[in-house]
């Protein structure tokens, strides 16, 4: 079945302009630099790709917490892009957005009874007497308990502080969250809790998740469809299953072959790339990715590399797979990937 | 406990959940940890009520000039501290004399502390040209000397408590807008002021009830740092004659008064110079004490 | 047994803070052998650092004490040795990577003067040799353009040639032992997996042995021989690395393994442990893990599981023990 | 007229060979800088006093009586009541060897009457109208009214300027390093630091005994006391009394004192809506202080007690009527003039620091008048605050002020007791013009008995409350001969070593 | 670099001329100086004269204006006492009050930073609890309170050394300790505070894991680090100690500008307090501005090659 498009992000595009102390001159960051996606009713979409590529930028230009340089923001048929201030308010009780670091997301000198009553209070939701029996039934949801609504962020433990998070984002009853690395600053034991919490809320809400991760082994667990970033672009777009079964873009792959493997009887053929991660504010020219690419060709320096659909929805940027000269090489690189 | 349920993370909760104390115990126990702080403390609480009734507990009418007891050594005729210079008691005046020090350390800090903040938070929180316009204001105020800007502004606007006062008010506020506006200006980047937004406050709400309350802690801190430099530059600028005016008991006027006898009577200078010291030293026990205890991380300004 | 070269025994450390005593590590045991890679895992606040500071003799002076234990190393014993003794064996012997590459480096001297630091201090080069060793160094663990980095900031490289210069730093020496202390945690996967492979490379070169901590359960699949999965200051279990995935037998090992999401149909729930680590301040008697588990019974909360040996696998839990008398 | 001045006091020291020591330099410890070194330009006590060591008046005051004595003029008469001649010594020359003569007086008194050159002595010489050189040694001025107090103008404020000089260097390097006629040569001046003279070998009234004199600035008191306790200076004035008995007990140190030509007083403001418009109250304020336990108690009895508006140093000074104190007499009067006593409350201005013990004096006062019921609210200012609120009539009903020199009646009555004149603040009607009658007479007994019935007057009124000559007292080292003076100056030539 | 020092520059300016105008509208409010400079008997004509002449009694505005102009050109008008350049008056005390002010400061450094180092190493020893206290005490001490006391001592009782009046390097010695006195407890505690934080560091651990001996890692890792915020301290504490200057230089008689600078303020000699105040603004700014280039200098984060 064909579910309707709920967001769609049209040639998205960040810029930071940052001084870089008084001595050097200003840089121009691109974070996100022509993105263009779309997110289903009821998947959960994943963003993945190292740190500094962009996706927390992303998140964050979609729900407009900062405004983006250029691009369209397409929700639920409506554009954003451009709402000011006020009238984004309205919106932000269809979307909401769970953020990584559980110790700095919570106001340490709010209760979290003020904490979650805020939501209520400012779209006006539900009868203010029922408001206090809502947040009790949240907090039971989230693993929590009514005597902790008196509390102080700081007397949490960092994956409580999480459910607390994730209770904010619920308990409008949004359409769409965006869960920003939502589980790696947790201890590994109390990460798989908070996934399953996220796993049952969206069951039981039929929420839509933009879910950003960098680990890909958790991306592989939850997610139905991934696209992966590379310095503020994104390479690839595929089903979850489908990528890690058959990842094309060079990146994607060395990707997924450097996750550490589960059992230490498992081989795995690597690829090991060379290098660092180029400065998004000094992105190289062509296919951003050349530098560190096993494959890189010629053309790869010059030439931006256009989006080649596979099959369904299965779209990469490499010039790899469109029609040009090198024929050799390319099959060489297809065939050993 | 420990034979509850092991499953239930209830379990650990309770065994670990804080005691709530009320937050006056919690600052009296504290404070007894930190002898320092202690001192300070009591130094305070002693200055304040010395202020409060002190014209009630001097044992001479501080004004009173009885010219065949004048420059009394300590301990003579009942005088503790000796006589000054028309026969007034020393220890009298010194007791009434914390009143002004008390009234300026906390009137200035107040003011300057509630201007400053105001500004600081408006040049934080709006940005654009009305915080390069406040910043240029700072930057002005800052590029005199604290005190010499006291002495100009007194000398300028004359002579009083007021104007003393509002003179350090005047340099002082800048302090306060700097930190604050840093202040702003970090929290403004927090999590949890973004979560705000994802929420749908509104810009106003998130100054008044989200960045407001965590400026309190700051706030405290440095008026509290503050306040022994108002008490000292107001000695200071009585002392070259432009503060507080006598017959006012006033320390840093006691001190201008006495200069002309240090070679024949020392106690003139000693004491209401000692009561400075004393001051100072408890203001900024208790201030570094509140600022370790409150905010460990904003040590050294 | 002369093949070994660090035993730690029965290692317990305490930090004051304040008036408080917090007590991170209670009784450690374990031992490396020449040539081994021995992982240590464990959640974050479970004490690994806390060892292997210990073990380097780096533990804050005034405010951590070792209560007891003893640290062996090639036959001598750290425990109370002396800073100026101690001096001769860092960086030389044994030496250390930190987990955070980024402020692991000093920012105000120059690669170059970092890295002769070791060198200046255990052998007697001349200048010029120092500078050829560090460059020799630096070329080995993959840094181009060794001889300008040399005269460049710590802030002018990327977090994995920082990590790389780090290594370095380490290697100089000529280690017997080296610590490395999540060297890969702040990095990110594509620069992990070189980091990583680096280490084994390295370390196959250099015939040391090599004590990696981490958290991470495929970086010790990857890289370790042996493991010891520490809990809350304690060590719960130690196994060789195929033994402990295979058949892990203390509940909190297997919580963890199970808990992997490869080891999770997709979509589903994930096996989860429940609750969280408990803090130092939070122990009580009774097994350390008894408040998470789920086979836990009333014995568990009262007494501390003795340690069984199953051949070469060590674990702390009353299940093993009840295994012969009880039945669970 | 008079010859050469050597009035009994001054030892002019060419015989001072006698000392064995031979120590011939000098340094004064002084509150503050010169404004300027220029002659006839800033009004101050503190430029006026060094820079007479370098310029000569053409009339001097005797150092004790403060009576005129010839000096660059040995003669001055009227020639008519608009026109004064003088007549000028012969042989003087100026430091820079120019000869002193008619032109040089002529310049010195153009200088001051130039707006160009911004002198502050100007309005007081507003009327001089012309001066006209008869001949090298004589000079006329020609004044635009009756000008009887020019004497005076001539004592106080002009100093004699080598006109070559000034012309050729221009005044703004005439103004630190000057040329006089005077015992002293400059020799360096650092600002706020010190100045430096040398011995003038050839000075007309004969070579000084004190061969290099330096004032070192020093403003506060305790840092002159402790260099002159050191030895760094040799002596310095303004001594605040309770010190007076510390340097007494100094080895080598001796007290000189002298009653100066400076008044102090307790103005009652007439000005200001208020008890002291009537004259009862003025006198039981008269009746209520006690100037003699002020002067005792604060002042040590450095002092000397005035009883009405001039001082005994004053020329034209008679006795007048001491209202002595009587609190009993003080609350009869009040109850009088429709005030309680115990219901009344009265401000007292007072500056710090500026007369001795002048603060403590109104608290003083403050408290003589509480015995009697009356609250005083005693408001210590600035100096230049206290000035500028006489000046603008901002006073409230006391304050305290002083005045000096006061030798000449008419500066001192024209400029207290006059409705113009806002020192005192007092204004009768009756007393004005009387006044302004007494001021254009020119013939001196006349003059002298209008002035006379005038104090008889203004104590009669309560003018004010007089309290005191100020007591000059100066530290000096033992062996310096040094009289102190009426008139506040330091003529270093008068000095020398035992 | 150049266009950050421009850029610097230009800031300065323009916060000088700021503060320039503040203080001129000020002083214009403050009432007219006039009375104190003519003789007491000068009649009401004169003083209106003598206003023209200033131009006292044009619109302010029009005074401002008029002020400006000159000042940047360097003119501040003539002293109203004296009549000489304003400017030139201020500049002359300078040396004297930065002889004050610079030895202060050396000593204030000589003292402190081996203080704040030593009291850091040894932490939480007697030694260092005992330093600690003492630059609390130090702090709380009024200079003008420890001058007297200082004069009390050497000069009135034990009559070693004067206690006051310029010149040579015996009268310097008790200006400078009083003046130097909150900067010696100010300067080690903060030595000590960066000392500690940089002892805290994980790049020193990285230096102790590579055996560095401890003096060594004190005195060239440690302090190295810790010098960069001192350096920010220390300049701006040069502003403090000029202003402190004037307190000492009243106390001890000491003829420099904040000496000058209180007594044209009591004389109302306006066009010098506008002078001092443009010389203690520019020198403020300048010395920040030092501070700022020196920080970048020795902070190789922020160097450019
Ligand atoms: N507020 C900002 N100002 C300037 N630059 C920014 C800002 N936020 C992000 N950047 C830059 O934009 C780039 C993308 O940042 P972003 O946080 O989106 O990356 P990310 O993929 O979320 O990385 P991570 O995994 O570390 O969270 C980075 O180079 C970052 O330095
Ligand atoms: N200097 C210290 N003073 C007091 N307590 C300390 C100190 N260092 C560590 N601890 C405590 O010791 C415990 C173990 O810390 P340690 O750093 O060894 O954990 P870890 O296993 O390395 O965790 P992580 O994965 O977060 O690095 C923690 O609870 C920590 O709070
Ligand atoms: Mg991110
Ligand atoms: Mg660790």
């Amino acid at each position: 079945m064909e579910a309707k498009t709920l967001l769609e992000i049209k040639n998205l595009k960040k810029y930071f302009e940052i001084s870089q102390g008084m001595f050097k001159e200003k840089i121009n960051v691109r974070a996100v630099d022509d993105i263009s996606f779309s997110v289903r009713e009821g998947e959960t979409f994943a963003l993945v790709g190292e740190s500094g590529c962009g996706k927390s930028t992303t998140g964050r230009t979609i729900l407009r917490l900062t405004d983006p340089t250029d691009g369209q923001i397409v929700f639920k048929g409506k554009n954003i892009e451009k709402l000011p201030y006020n009238q984004m308010r309205a919106l932000r009780n269809r979307m909401q957005m769970v953020f990584q670091d559980p110790y700095a997301s919570l106001n340490p000198k709010k209760t979290i009874r003020q904490i979650l009553m805020e939501p209520l209070r400012v779209h006006n939701k539900f009868p203010r007497e029922e408001r206090l029996e809502k947040i009790n039934n949240m907090l039971k949801i989230v693993g929590l308990s009514e005597e902790h609504l008196d509390r102080y962020p700081h007397e949490f433990s960092g994956g409580q502080r999480q459910r607390i998070g994730i209770a904010r984002a619920v308990i409008l009853q949004p359409d769409f969250i965006i869960a920003d690395e939502p589980v790696s600053a947790l201890d590994v034991s109390v990460q798989s809790q908070v996934i399953n919490l996220m796993l049952d809320l969206q069951e039981e809400f039929g929420l839509t998740y933009l879910f950003i991760s960098h680990d890909l082994s958790v991306i592989e667990h939850m997610t139905d469809r991934v696209a992966v970033m590379y310095l503020g672009k994104i390479v690839e777009v595929a089903d979850t299953e489908e990528l890690f079964a058959n990842p094309r873009h060079p990146y994607t792959q060395a990707l997924i072959s450097a996750v550490p493997i589960s059992h230490p009887d498992e081989e795995k053929e690597r690829i090991i790339l060379t290098g660092d991660v180029p400065s998004p504010a000094n992105p190289p020219s062509g296919c951003s990715f050349h530098t560190r690419c096993p494959f890189a060709m010629d053309i790869c320096r010059k030439v931006e590399p256009v989006s080649k659909e596979f099959s369904n929805g299965h779209k990469a940027n490499c010039h790899l797979y469109t029609d040009s000269e090198n024929k050799e090489e390319k099959e060489y690189a297809i065939n050993h990937s | 406990m420990s034979s509850s349920l092991p499953q239930n993370e209830q379990a650990l909760e309770n065994r670990v959940k804080p005691k709530r104390k009320s937050a006056i115990a919690t600052f009296f126990s504290n404070l007894s940890r930190s002898w320092t702080g202690l001192i300070g403390f009591i130094i305070i609480m002693t200055l304040i009520v010395i202020s409060l009734i002190g014209q009630w507990i001097t044992p001479f009418d501080p004004y009173f000039a009885e010219f065949s007891k004048k420059l009394l050594p300590p301990m003579t005729e009942g005088h503790l501290l000796g006589t000054d210079q028309l026969g007034r008691d020393i220890f009298s005046r010194i007791i009434l004399g914390a009143r002004v020090s008390v009234i300026i350390g906390l009137a200035t800090a107040l003011i300057a502390g509630l201007i400053g903040t105001i500004i600081g938070i408006i040049a934080g929180f709006f940005r654009g040209w009305i915080d390069i316009i406040l910043m240029r204001i700072v930057d002005v105020t800052l590029s005199f000397p604290f005190i010499l800007l006291v002495l100009v502004i007194n000398a300028i606007i004359g002579a009083g408590l007021r104007n003393i006062i509002i003179s350090l008010a005047v340099g002082g506020w800048v302090i306060f807008a700097r930190v604050i506006r840093s202040e702003v200006l970090a929290l403004r980047e927090k999590e949890f002021i973004t979560a705000c937004i994802a929420t749908g406050v509104s810009r106003f709400e998130i100054l008044i009830k989200h960045i407001v309350p965590n400026l309190f802690t700051p706030i405290i801190i440095l008026a509290s740092l503050q306040i022994g430099t108002y008490i000292i530059a107001e000695a200071s600028i009585s002392f070259l004659g432009f503060g507080v005016a006598p017959p006012t008991p006033a320390w840093g006027n006691m001190l201008n008064e006495g200069k002309d006898y240090i070679f024949s009577s020392w106690w003139l200078i000693t004491f209401p110079g000692l009561a400075i010291v004393i001051t100072a030293l408890g203001v900024n026990l208790f201030g570094d004490w509140l600022r370790d205890t409150l905010d460990p991380e904003l040590k050294g300004e | 047994m002369s093949d070994t070269i660090l035993k730690v025994k029965d290692l317990k450390i305490q930090f004051k803070t304040g008036k408080k005593t917090v007590q991170p590590i209670r009784g450690v045991d374990f031992s490396i052998k020449k040539g081994e890679t021995l992982g240590v895992v464990g959640e974050s606040g479970s004490g690994k650092s806390v060892t292997s500071l210990a073990v380097m003799g780096l533990l804050p002076e005034k405010t951590s004490e070792i209560i007891s234990g003893e640290i062996v190393f090639d036959g001598k014993d750290l425990t109370n040795l002396k800073e100026k003794h101690f001096r001769k064996l860092r960086g030389n012997d044994i030496s250390m990577i930190f987990q955070e590459p980024m402020t692991s480096l000093n920012p105000v001297f120059t690669i170059g003067e970092q890295l002769s630091e070791p060198l200046k201090q255990h052998k007697k080069m001349s200048k010029k040799e120092i500078e050829t060793a560090i460059i020799a160094v630096l070329t080995q663990v993959g840094i181009p353009r060794a001889e300008q980095i040399i005269h460049e900031y710590p802030h002018q490289l990327s977090g994995g040639m920082r990590q790389r210069v780090m290594i370095s730093l380490a290697l100089l020496g000529q280690p017997k032992l080296m610590i490395a202390d999540e060297p890969t945690t702040a990095l990110d996967v594509t620069i992990q997996a070189q980091i990583l492979k680096l280490m084994k490379d390295i370390k196959k070169q250099h015939d040391m042995s090599l004590l990696l901590i981490t958290h991470d359960l495929g970086v010790v699949a990857e890289m370790c021989d042996r493991v010891v999965v520490m809990y809350a200051g304690e060590i719960v279990e130690v196994a060789e690395v195929k033994e402990l995935f295979d058949n892990p037998l203390h509940p909190y090992t297997r919580g963890l393994i199970e808990s992997l999401p490869s080891k999770n149909t997709r979509k589903n729930r994930l096996y989860s442990i429940k609750g969280q680590v408990p803090k130092p301040n939070e122990i009580t008697k009774g097994c350390i893990f008894a408040n998470r588990c789920p086979f836990a019974f009333s014995k568990c909360f009262e007494e501390t599981p003795p340690v069984q040996h199953t051949g070469n696998h060590m674990s702390k839990c009353w299940l093993q023990d009840s295994n012969k008398d009880e039945v669970s | 007229g008079c010859t050469e001045g050597t009035s009994g006091q001054d030892e002019p020291s060419s015989d001072g060979n006698n000392d064995q020591k031979a120590k011939d330099s000098l340094v004064i410890g002084f509150e503050a800088d010169a404004g300027t070194l220029i002659a006839n330009l800033d009004v101050n006590y503190t430029t006026d006093t060094q820079i007479r060591n370098i310029y000569d008046s053409l009339i001097e005051r005797d150092g004790q009586t403060g009576e005129y004595i010839p000096s660059l003029a040995t003669d001055w008469e009227n020639v008519d009541e608009l026109t004064w001649r003088l007549t000028l010594k012969e042989g003087v020359k100026f430091h820079n060897g120019a000869d002193f003569n008619a032109e040089s007086v002529k310049f010195s008194i153009d200088y001051i009457l130039d707006e160009a050159n911004q002198s502050f002595y100007r309005s007081r010489w507003a009327n001089v109208e012309e001066v006209k050189v008869l001949s090298p040694t004589e000079v006329e001025i020609k004044t635009s009214v009756p000008f009887p107090s020019l004497v005076q103008r001539i004592t106080e404020d002009l100093l004699i300027m080598e006109p070559g000089y000034v012309e050729e260097v221009g005044t703004d390097v005439a103004a630190k390093e000057p040329v006089g006629t005077g015992a002293y040569k400059f020799v360096e001046w650092s600002r706020d630091n010190f100045l430096k003279l040398e011995a003038n070998e050839d000075y007309w009234q004969g070579e000084p005994a004190i061969k290099e004199v330096e004032f070192r600035y020093i403003p506060e008191f305790s840092s002159r006391m402790s260099a002159f306790l050191g030895g760094e200076i040799d002596f310095f004035k303004n001594i605040p009394v309770d010190s007076v008995a510390e340097i007494k007990n100094t080895d080598n140190a001796k007290i000189g004192e002298v009653s100066s030509a400076r008044i102090n007083y307790l103005a009652l403001n007439t000005f200001h809506d208020g008890p002291l418009q009537d004259v009862n109250v003025r006198k039981a304020l008269n009746y209520a202080v006690n100037v003699d336990e002020l002067l005792e108690s604060i002042l040590n009895g450095y002092g000397t007690k005035m009883t009405g508006p001039l001082a005994v140093i004053n020329s034209s000074y008679v006795e007048t009527d001491d209202y002595g104190y009587d609190p009993d007499k003080a609350v009869e009067l009040l109850e009088e003039a429709g005030y309680d006593p115990e219901e009344l409350t009265l401000t007292l201005d007072t500056p710090n620091g500026r007369y001795p013990m002048d603060s403590q004096v109104a608290q003083g006062i403050a408290s003589q008048l509480q015995k009697i019921g009356v609250q005083v609210d005693v408001k210590v200012n600035e100096w230049g605050n206290h000035l500028e609120k006489i000046q603008n009539r901002e006073m409230g009903d006391m304050y305290i002020l002083g005045w000096g020199p006061a030798f000449d009646p008419q500066s001192t009555i024209e400029n207290l007791f006059t409705e113009g004149a806002p020192y005192s603040s007092f204004y009768d009607e009756k007393i004005e013009a009387k006044i302004q009658e007494t001021n254009a007479i020119f013939n001196e007994e006349d003059r002298f008995e209008g002035y006379a019935e005038l104090q008889h007057d203004l104590v009669e009124q309560s003018a004010w409350v007089p309290l005191w000559q100020q007591a000059d007292l100066y530290a000096i080292k033992e062996d310096l001969n040094f009289e102190p003076r009426v008139d506040e100056k330091m003529q270093v030539f008068e000095m020398s070593w035992k | 670099m150049l266009d950050f020092i421009i850029k610097r520059f230009f800031q300065v300016i323009v916060v000088v001329l700021l503060a320039l105008t503040v203080v001129f509208f000020l002083i214009r409010i403050s009432g007219d100086p006039t009375t104190l400079f003519l003789p007491p008997d000068a009649p009401k004509d004169q003083i209106e004269e003598y206003k023209e002449l200033l131009g006292y009694n044009r619109p302010l505005i029009v005074q401002y204006g008029d002020f400006m102009f000159h000042a940047v050109q360097g003119d501040f008008g003539e002293s109203l006492r004296s009549q000489e350049d304003a400017l030139g008056i201020v500049l002359s005390r300078i040396p004297a009050t930065f002889q004050l002010a610079i030895s202060a400061l050396l000593i204030a450094l000589i003292i402190a930073i081996p203080l704040g180092v030593l009291s850091a190493y040894k932490r939480n020893t007697v030694f260092d609890k005992v330093g600690v206290a003492l630059t609390i005490v130090g702090q709380a001490i009024p200079s003008f309170w420890l001058g007297l006391i200082l004069i009390y001592f050497f000069a009135a009782q034990l009559k070693i050394l004067p206690s006051g009046g310029g010149g040579t390097a015996i009268h310097l010695i008790l200006p400078t300790l009083t003046l130097a006195a909150y900067s010696v407890a100010r300067f080690t505690r903060f030595t000590r505070s960066a000392m500690l934080d940089v002892l805290r560091k994980d790049y020193i651990r990285t230096s102790k894991a590579s055996g560095v001996p401890t003096f060594r890692l004190i005195m060239r890792y440690a302090l190295r680090n810790s010098l960069i915020p001192i350096i920010t301290l220390v300049a701006l504490d040069l502003g403090v100690l000029l202003g402190g200057a004037v307190i000492t230089e009243v106390v001890f008689s000491w003829p420099g500008v904040g000496r000058l600078l209180m007594q044209s303020l009591m004389n109302r000699d306006f066009p010098i307090v506008l002078a001092g105040v443009f010389i203690i603004a520019l020198i403020y700014a300048l010395v920040n501005f030092i501070a700022d280039v020196l920080y970048a200098y020795v902070n190789p984060q922020i160097r450019v090659k």
